[in-house]
């Protein structure tokens, strides 16, 4: 076992930083409440951070330090399943990818909008199909810091995949584990400086031990949840997805509400940027089933 | 022990609902969810909590003498738990007859009760509620805002920060700072919105339209017969305040119907057979139900005249529980209940987040457990 | 609504006090695991304090209050199903009254011994017998503290009881809420004791914020658990009594663990009688399938 | 990242488990649930350890030049994991070889090193360690045992309490006062237990049978060249004997054995079928394994030469979630585990619910991860 990062991958994640770094600190004055960037978008794209799990010398572990590295920002980027589940499709898969699950088609769905891809999956097939504007209704008051979009119809004409269903979900899974771990350490590490800084009885709060504690629990689940998501990408078990996107969701669940609370008022409002982390933790929570899909398909890989 | 409601709250719950069914407009579920502090509800309000008023059900737990009908503190909570479940169409205004109306009655002098009672009885008031401050949160105590005073005025400068209601208030129940004694030196002000050098600056929030305000006091003059009590018996009105706000909203009862709701939801799309989902739904009932009843033990506590102390703490908290996890359960199975499609739903979601931080802390409130419920030995500080 | 006691069940509740006083101060140098008391055992019956339940006047709220009351002593007395079970059984039902699930008949039974009133519950039916020496195996070593035993053999003539089986597990779960809430209000105050004495860094222990909060929070939740399960005695009603006992479960899970953790080292030994409300709690986690079983049989009741 | 293990880890561990598997008696699992600390497994533990010590598996992981094969720190883990997933049976000199021999190699006079090590290198050693007091357990440097010297000898006396293994250990690994400074005013002496004026009660307790005493410390006498490292040293011997012993047991893998083991009985029964049962043991299947990732993320840096800090506490109490919920699961779907028919199981609760108790409390990993890892300011005090 060798868990340091190779020296393409250090490659990679240097370059990600270095490209990224315009944007990381972003003023919210004016932005929505779902941040997105068209620019970033396309300057990932062009430099084909979202194409590193084609190639087999990289694979999907490499994907998925993308995937986590990128979730840290302040803005969203359609990259999980692109990054991820994309390789299973094809290269000429246009961006974003929307992944639904077929017997949920009513919920709001990240990123879809007219031009994405929409991909169907079923308990035994996968279908996909681009979208058209007739096909979505835009969803801009939804509470989620990702743009959502309501898939209102589909075409006739949909594209069947000779991918198996499973691998689909397992890659989704190790797809949101890993963006779940970015986000949850962004998160952590927005609420960690805000309570160093804000002051109540004389004192900053991050000095009140039951604070303290639960932000120390945080950040033992963050580093779980980092190692179980590199873990799952690396295997691309169904097993180990499954833990891993549990884990994500399970921890997602606890450390979105202490994070607010500790930010107390200020994590209400949309000017402190915590929420662009812990809504997109929110948006994940339901994905497969949620923590009980996420539970049910470790126990089949585990103990059948 | 009697845990069934007499006829005489059943009828009292019934009436309750009666109105609102018949008073309620049309599209009120969509019109409510932009919160109790939008513009629109806001205005509503006062035709709503006027025609309450009509029907003797704005402040029918207020005392006789000062315009109620005296029920008792279950009818109190009868009234609250069907407001808050439908919405709240009574929008600010909830605190009014909650806390700042019994404030007045007992802390007023009388040309004070004279000038905003009728209005707060006639549903026509809108009050916000000047406390927190940029550098102070929980800790109240150590708030900067300045009343100098200055023959028969005060003049106060000063910021306050997660003001609801403070765009459309008429009036600001000011606490402000006469003099240096953490405690002691705490006034209350009962300052009109529209008197120069107020400036008043909502704040994006994730919480719903208009809710949270910062308000600037640019040397702001008060006539000293605004002021509430006396110089330095804030911290005691506000003590009485708080006692009655902790029990003002039941967050409970709308936990509880947002959890039916989202179930009734999950039915119809075949989406609550798995056991995975009722055992989190049913998770999410037995806290629910377990806040309700340590409210009501309080409420029988109140009806008993006995004195309300840290127990309220208990209960409140109880209801942050209940609250988070019936967020939690809905984000997880009916996570479109945060978007267009399901206000009723969405309404719940952005209010349910507050329930923790609104009103005094969750963490506050444990401190008070801790101290004056299980009396532990206080933190050092 | 009226939450008081009545002048009878404080009278009750008076005499209990009266009763058992003598017992309470139990030193426990000499104790075995389980901490048993045939004279209190005998006190109770003798004052008919177990039959409280027969009486349609008290009913079964009051015999949950006197089930709440006898579960906080370090004693333990087969109490909460014969006084709230045996009632729907006949007074001429032996007693200790053990209660097993039909299928569970693997796992070690509370009070189990030869002479007690074995009663089968099965998804519809419900039966009974008197345990003999050859149908019972002690089990002195099990970690909880109750005395078990293992029920090894059934005689074949076993009585059928014409009382519906879901009414037992109602009463069965109301039994549990009532027991569990008593045994969590006498841990959490045992506790409180050990820390606000026990000084580390300079101060007692329950100065710091982070245990008070925890300790905070099961108060809240042994005083919910209490008012649920008086509710469900008095109502009777199915969705009462499984909220009620889920509740209980589930807060029996997130405390006993603290509490231990609070009394550090002092909470693994046997010298501290800690172990002896915490120890049953653990013993009633199972019962009925867990909080899985509660829930679901809420579930059932509220939504069908 | 690579996280295959290589093919001479595997063959590690297999080689491990072929030992285990033809050296354990028939009856080991019930004979083992009494504790590693019990008289029956301290005496086997001599055996045992004497033929692991043949087969060059006792100190593997050690330098060459002091007995071992120097092994990589995954090695060294993967020799825990199989030891304490088979029940540690090395009973109390697990403490040996994972921290008393390295400490004693770091810090002991050349006429300790010869006196120790070798009964610790030949597996007939057993060590207690006198570190906790009635009135100091998680704060260490209160405590009050103290040594005066007294020419070329100190005279201990004072109280130790929660010593595992103090009844039948030969030496005592005692931390004690040598002048009132907090924590420069503490020194180690290397005891034998049987110095006159050394009495050792045992105390009953729930996690196995002589696992816990009080030692007494009555005015004895010990030769200054006993004392481990200089006066006053204590503080810095402990930091490094501890972050080795945090490291030392790998609970996740017994956890997780655990689980696994309930899981196939529960099949045999006929009671996985259920959706509840089977996701309450995923939850804790991914606490295990997310320990267990934590874990050996410490163990890269170790291989890699790093410096293992606060992170180490991270995995402590990745750990201490991973038992504490697989306890959990055992106690509600397995009640009968914790009797006499799983003896497996019942040595596993015994040893999983003391996960946040020993070797530092879990509030204390939690407050080290705080300031630490998170780096946020420190508590006032």
């Amino acid at each position: 076992m060798n868990l340091s990062l190779t020296d393409d991958q250090i490659a990679i994640l240097d370059a990600i930083d270095t490209l990224t770094r315009p944007y990381a600190g972003a003023t919210l004055h004016e932005a929505g409440f779902a941040l997105t960037s068209e620019a970033l978008d396309r300057d990932l794209a062009e430099g084909g951070f979202l194409d590193i799990g084609f190639d087999p010398d990289l694979g999907a572990i490499s994907a998925a330090l993308v995937v986590e590295r990128l979730a840290r920002l302040p803005q969203t980027v359609e990259a999980a399943a692109s990054a991820l589940i994309r390789p299973l499709l094809g290269d000429a898969t246009p961006r974003p990818l929307c992944l639904v699950e077929e017997d949920k088609t009513h919920r709001p769905v990240r990123f879809l909008a007219p031009g994405a891809t929409v991909l169907l999956v079923g308990p035994d097939r996968v279908r996909s199909f681009v979208a058209g504007p007739e096909h979505v209704r835009a969803e801009p008051e939804a509470l989620y810091a990702y743009p959502m979009g309501n898939l209102i119809a589909q075409p006739d004409d949909r594209t069947d995949h000779s991918v198996s269903a499973d691998d689909i979900r397992t890659r989704w899974r190790v797809a949101l584990a890993a963006e779940a771990a970015g986000l949850l350490a962004a998160a952590l590490d927005s609420t960690a400086t805000y309570v160093t800084d804000r002051q109540q009885f004389g004192r900053p709060l991050a000095t009140f031990q039951a604070l303290r504690h639960r932000l120390a629990e945080a950040q033992v689940r963050a580093n779980g949840l980092y190692w179980l998501a590199m873990k799952a990408a690396s295997t691309l078990d169904a097993g180990d997805a499954a833990l891993a996107a549990l884990h994500a969701q399970e921890s997602a669940r606890t450390s979105v509400y202490d994070f607010h609370q500790f930010l107390g008022a200020m994590g209400m409002t949309l000017e402190h940027p915590l929420h662009l982390w812990t809504y997109r933790l929110k948006a994940l929570i339901g994905d497969l089933g949620g923590r009980g899909g996420q539970a049910l398909a470790a126990a089949d890989a585990l103990w059948g | 022990m009697n845990f069934e409601w007499t006829q005489d709250e059943e009828a009292f719950r019934q009436r309750l609902r009666d109105f609102l069914a018949a008073t309620l407009p049309e599209d009120w579920e969509r019109f409510s969810q932009h919160g109790p502090a939008s513009p629109a509800l806001t205005d509503y309000a006062r035709t709503f909590c006027g025609r309450l008023a009509d029907e003797g059900l704005l402040t029918p737990h207020w005392a006789r003498e000062i315009g109620g009908q005296g029920l008792d503190p279950w009818h109190q909570t009868i009234l609250a738990e069907e407001m808050w479940i439908a919405g709240e169409p009574r929008g600010g205004q909830y605190m009014n007859v909650n806390w700042v109306g019994p404030t007045l009655i007992r802390y007023g002098s009388d040309a004070q009760k004279a000038r905003y009672l009728p209005a707060i009885t006639g549903g026509r008031a809108l009050w916000c509620q000047g406390f927190s401050e940029p550098g102070s949160g929980s800790d109240l105590a150590s708030l900067r805002t300045r009343a100098t005073r200055d023959g028969d005025v005060y003049r106060v400068s000063g910021q306050k920060i997660w003001t609801s209601y403070a765009g459309l208030a008429d009036t600001c129940f000011l606490v402000c700072r006469t003099s240096d004694d953490r405690k002691q030196g705490i006034s209350i002000l009962l300052v009109p919105m529209d008197t120069p050098g107020i400036t008043v600056r909502q704040i994006p929030s994730l919480i719903g339209e208009g809710d949270i305000h910062e308000v600037f006091f640019d040397d702001v003059v008060v006539p000293v017969e605004a002021r509430l009590g006396e110089e330095g018996q804030a911290w005691e009105i506000i003590g009485y305040s708080l006692t009655n706000e902790r029990l003002g909203i039941p967050r409970y009862a709308l936990a509880r119907a947002a959890l039916d709701r989202a179930v009734t939801l999950l039915q119809a799309q075949g989406e609550f057979a798995g056991e995975a989902v009722r055992i989190e739904a049913a998770h999410a009932a037995a806290l629910c139900e377990a806040a309700r009843m340590a409210s009501y033990a309080i409420v029988d506590r109140r009806c008993r005249g006995e004195a309300i102390g840290a127990e309220s703490s208990s209960a409140r908290f109880a209801t942050v529980m209940a609250e988070r996890r019936v967020c939690e359960f809905i984000v997880e199975y009916l996570p479109q209940a945060l978007a267009d499609a399901h206000p009723y739903l969405k309404m719940h979601h952005q209010r349910g987040i507050v329930a923790g931080i609104a009103a005094g802390a969750a963490e506050i409130q444990l401190n008070i457990i801790a101290s004056d419920v299980l009396k532990l030995p206080r933190e050092p500080r």
